[in-house]
């Protein structure tokens, strides 16, 4: 296999949509492949991540769009779908085509436009991830699935609601650094829990989770490119390698773990993108974690080998996963504050982690400038993930 | 009498799984009888949920998750008051859902 | 790059769904894995072609739900959509994936339940295919387009309603000789075209396409296993080699395209699929052609450079894509008889190339015993295109 | 007064184009200015559809690709008795199209 680089990234606005999905597409693939500086040189495949467009936006063949909006006839393109872990997904072909040799400039695009529709129906839509007879037809959603674990989790660990509103109010101080992110809202622990207004402001989603300890609804588009090695350092002056790409799966319905608050799959990409990269998560210094809702944080931080399991809270008690902490966790805002255009996300986390290794995240740069950074990109409830690790350089 | 939800019973090695799958978990075969599900059990993880899907017109539902003293574990919904971690339930089959106009049966679960 | 071969096929019955989307894919699976007696070797990651459980059978993250039901964990698990060519798009995935050396043994599985919903909704969906505001808005169809570009092609170069009708009663009575096959009917030029009733036993769909000019929808899932060269032959008595692989893309609206009647996008996937597998049109003794329409079998057996432009329909004629002809065209019964379980087709178009270079297609084995063959599977109206090539023997 | 359906021409190098893209096809350049797709062009091709979206309650449409005499093709529908390739026709903008309640205006075409 040949060793492939990340050699441009963009992203749009995340939020509420001003353009169609393709336009939103088309801004970020554009900014990437800006920042590349690819000149004349042709993209010889595209592969997008989306979950929603068949049913939300009436659209097939997303990616075919979107080398017609484009113009990048004759590209392969390829649309990858896995539900929140689509990105992680698409980028991981993407990665295949190069690391084969069969292509060499690669454009990997996320985009995801939830909001064509209205909550409940993108509620509906996303719950379509669970099992059909033993999960769906109970009207369990998303956050539903997230609540069962997070009890469970809670009682077992000594995990408490201060736990999870921590990683809300951190993450959402981290995207007031980011001018992309969607939520830029400082929140604090009197105004989501303590404090006489807490319930209004902060209400049940699926006890015990709250408002506050799930994403928003999102929309939005992240790109990169993909180059082999020799290439990238012709390309781009800070190439980011991509070091390990791990992906586990478990079982479907979230009843049938053995022991469900463990996130098997989780753990297994972790330990192959590790050993695929030769390093561990010692040599990791930010990460970008699946927070679609605020427990997942906590628990993937275990299981992904930065803290021994039920322990994860407490390094975030002690500040260790802030920004200038010893593993900050999310500066980009995560999923909770920069938010969740579902088949986006793993791309946008890739993109954000090159941001950091190049030492270009501006203002939400973590001080340490990081050479080895890790993301999780989490599909289902924890049914299929991906893990990554990247470093700077080639 | 509404249809039972089953779980499925290797004939080659006996072992028991819900949901189904096309291979024994254990011994990889394929061939099954069909379990009812059925009985008392104890109540493992509970959410009420306050954001439903379209199809439901009340204000919050309430799922839980059951270890069955039959041996699988399921997802059911709770008509309990209070629920509490590592109560003991009794389960019966029920409306839970409404799909495109049909009714969809399911395990329901009251306290003992 | 690794040589790939594929070393299992497998296959459900095509025509209106017994069973749930799932247990289809399983069966087509479970085939697949017993055909390759894996023993005991695990399947690294499973490809999945679909385009439309999210609409018609409210599920996402098929993949990941088959690696559940199959009880196949960890296994990594993608969802592939390319409308009507993600069969082809899932197969070049797993190809990449076993070239690359990253996995091993990959289980490829296409599958669709369009008969989950009526008709009319099935047709609505797939014109999700067509370009979202410069057609359709205006009411067209896949039929329409078809119809379109047909009547074009048939007032340039003298196709007639006749020839139309010699594809599918060709193709017809291939599927009689199929015992998988969707349609089983034996059909008649005087019963569809000439006969008094033909306007009945053939109505208008988009003129000047009728019935019998149109695939049926179709339910059904068919499986194959790539293994790496040198694996293959323990795996297998009879592998078969994935030769070249290639793909084109194309403007989107058909009306942009400078002559709406080339298929450029069959063309260059054509080229770069004999390119790599360093054989000529001349070299291939079967083919698989993505006959969703009558018209596209002609075309596309032009494009492909079987005949030169504008002969095809008299390659047909003089009996040349017969199953006992010089280039036996669509021996399966092709989309219009064997059926066309739209995300599945390209997945089942290499099952029964595979077949057919394994000697083992039965009644409807191409009685040359060709040791090369061919495919195109057809995405979107042609804006998406992919060609291969497979050899027998590793 | 309909909104126009607009072909793109490119600020950098003239050339018109139709549908959208995000860069020229001709120069690559992102600018661009609307051009109203209108007046008369020749019918490239043409179809009869009976089998419809589930928006119509008409027993058929009929729809074609045209050749704008201001430069681009299009596609349109036809309110034409009898079409024949290579006639004369001239646009204007109507209603192609009812989605979830909203009317979809487009080209429709009538004979010269
Ligand atoms: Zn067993
Ligand atoms: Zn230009």
């Amino acid at each position: 296999m040949r060793d492939v680089a990340i050699v441009g990234v963009g992203s749009t606005q995340f939020g509420r949509a001003q353009w169609s999905l393709l336009k939103m597409m088309c801004e970020a693939s554009h900014e990437a492949i800006q920042d590349a500086s690819l000149g004349d040189r042709k993209i010889d495949a595209v592969f997008v991540a989306n979950m929603g467009s068949a049913r939300n936006n009436r659209m097939a063949g997303l990616a075919s769009a979107l080398v017609d909006r484009m113009n990048l006839y004759p590209a392969a393109a390829e649309t990858i779908e896995n539900g929140p872990a689509s990105g992680a997904s698409a980028f991981k072909m993407g990665f295949l085509g190069v690391a084969s040799g069969f292509y060499d400039v690669v454009l990997v695009c996320g985009g995801e436009r939830m909001r064509e529709v209205n909550n409940l129906e993108a509620t509906e839509f996303v719950s379509f991830l669970s099992h059909r007879y033993a999960e769906y037809v109970y009207g369990v959603t998303l956050p539903g699935l997230a609540a069962l674990f997070a009890r469970m989790y809670m009682e077992r660990y000594g995990v408490t609601n201060e736990h999870l509103a921590m990683v809300a109010i951190k993450n959402h101080a981290n995207g007031l650094l980011n001018r992309k992110a969607h939520i830029r809202d400082s929140i604090t622990m009197e105004g989501i829990l303590t404090g006489p207004d807490a319930i209004n402001n902060n209400p049940w989603v699926s006890e015990p989770l709250r408002f506050y300890d799930c994403c928003p609804v999102s929309d939005g588009s992240s790109a990169l490119i993909l180059a082999p090695a020799n290439l990238a350092k012709e390309l781009c002056r800070k190439p980011v390698r991509v070091a390990g790409i791990g992906q586990g799966t478990d079982t479907h319905a979230v009843h049938e773990r053995p022991d469900p608050t463990e996130l098997t799959a989780v753990r297994i990409a972790s330990q192959k993108a590790f050993h695929m990269a030769g390093l561990t998560p010692q040599d990791i210094g930010v990460a970008e974690l699946h927070d679609a809702f605020t427990i997942l944080e906590i628990a993937e931080s275990e299981e992904a080998g930065f803290f021994p399991k039920g322990e994860g809270h407490k390094a975030l008690e002690r500040g260790e996963t802030q920004i200038n902490g010893r593993l900050p966790i999310n500066p980009s805002g995560g999923l909770k504050a920069r938010g969740h255009p579902v088949g986006n996300t793993g791309v946008s986390q890739l993109v954000e982690l090159s941001l950091q290794l190049r030492g270009d995240a501006g203002k939400y740069q973590v001080p340490s400038r990081p050479k080895h950074g890790f993301t999780v990109n989490f599909g289902g409830f924890g049914n299929n993930v991906i893990a990554t690790v990247l470093s700077e350089g080639v | 009498m509404a249809r039972n939800i089953e779980a499925a019973k290797c004939v080659q090695c006996g072992k028991l799984h819900y949901p189904t799958h096309f291979y024994c978990p254990s011994c990889k075969g394929t061939k099954f009888q069909g379990v009812a599900i059925e009985g008392e059990g104890t109540l493992v993880t509970w959410t009420r949920s306050h954001v439903l899907p379209l199809d439901y017109s009340t204000m919050y539902i309430t799922l839980g998750i059951v270890q069955m003293d039959m041996g699988v574990k399921v997802m059911g919904q709770l008509d309990v008051g209070t629920p509490q971690t590592g109560m003991r339930l009794r389960s019966r089959i029920g409306k839970v859902r409404e799909i495109q106009g049909s009714d969809i049966k399911g395990l329901v679960f009251t306290a003992i």
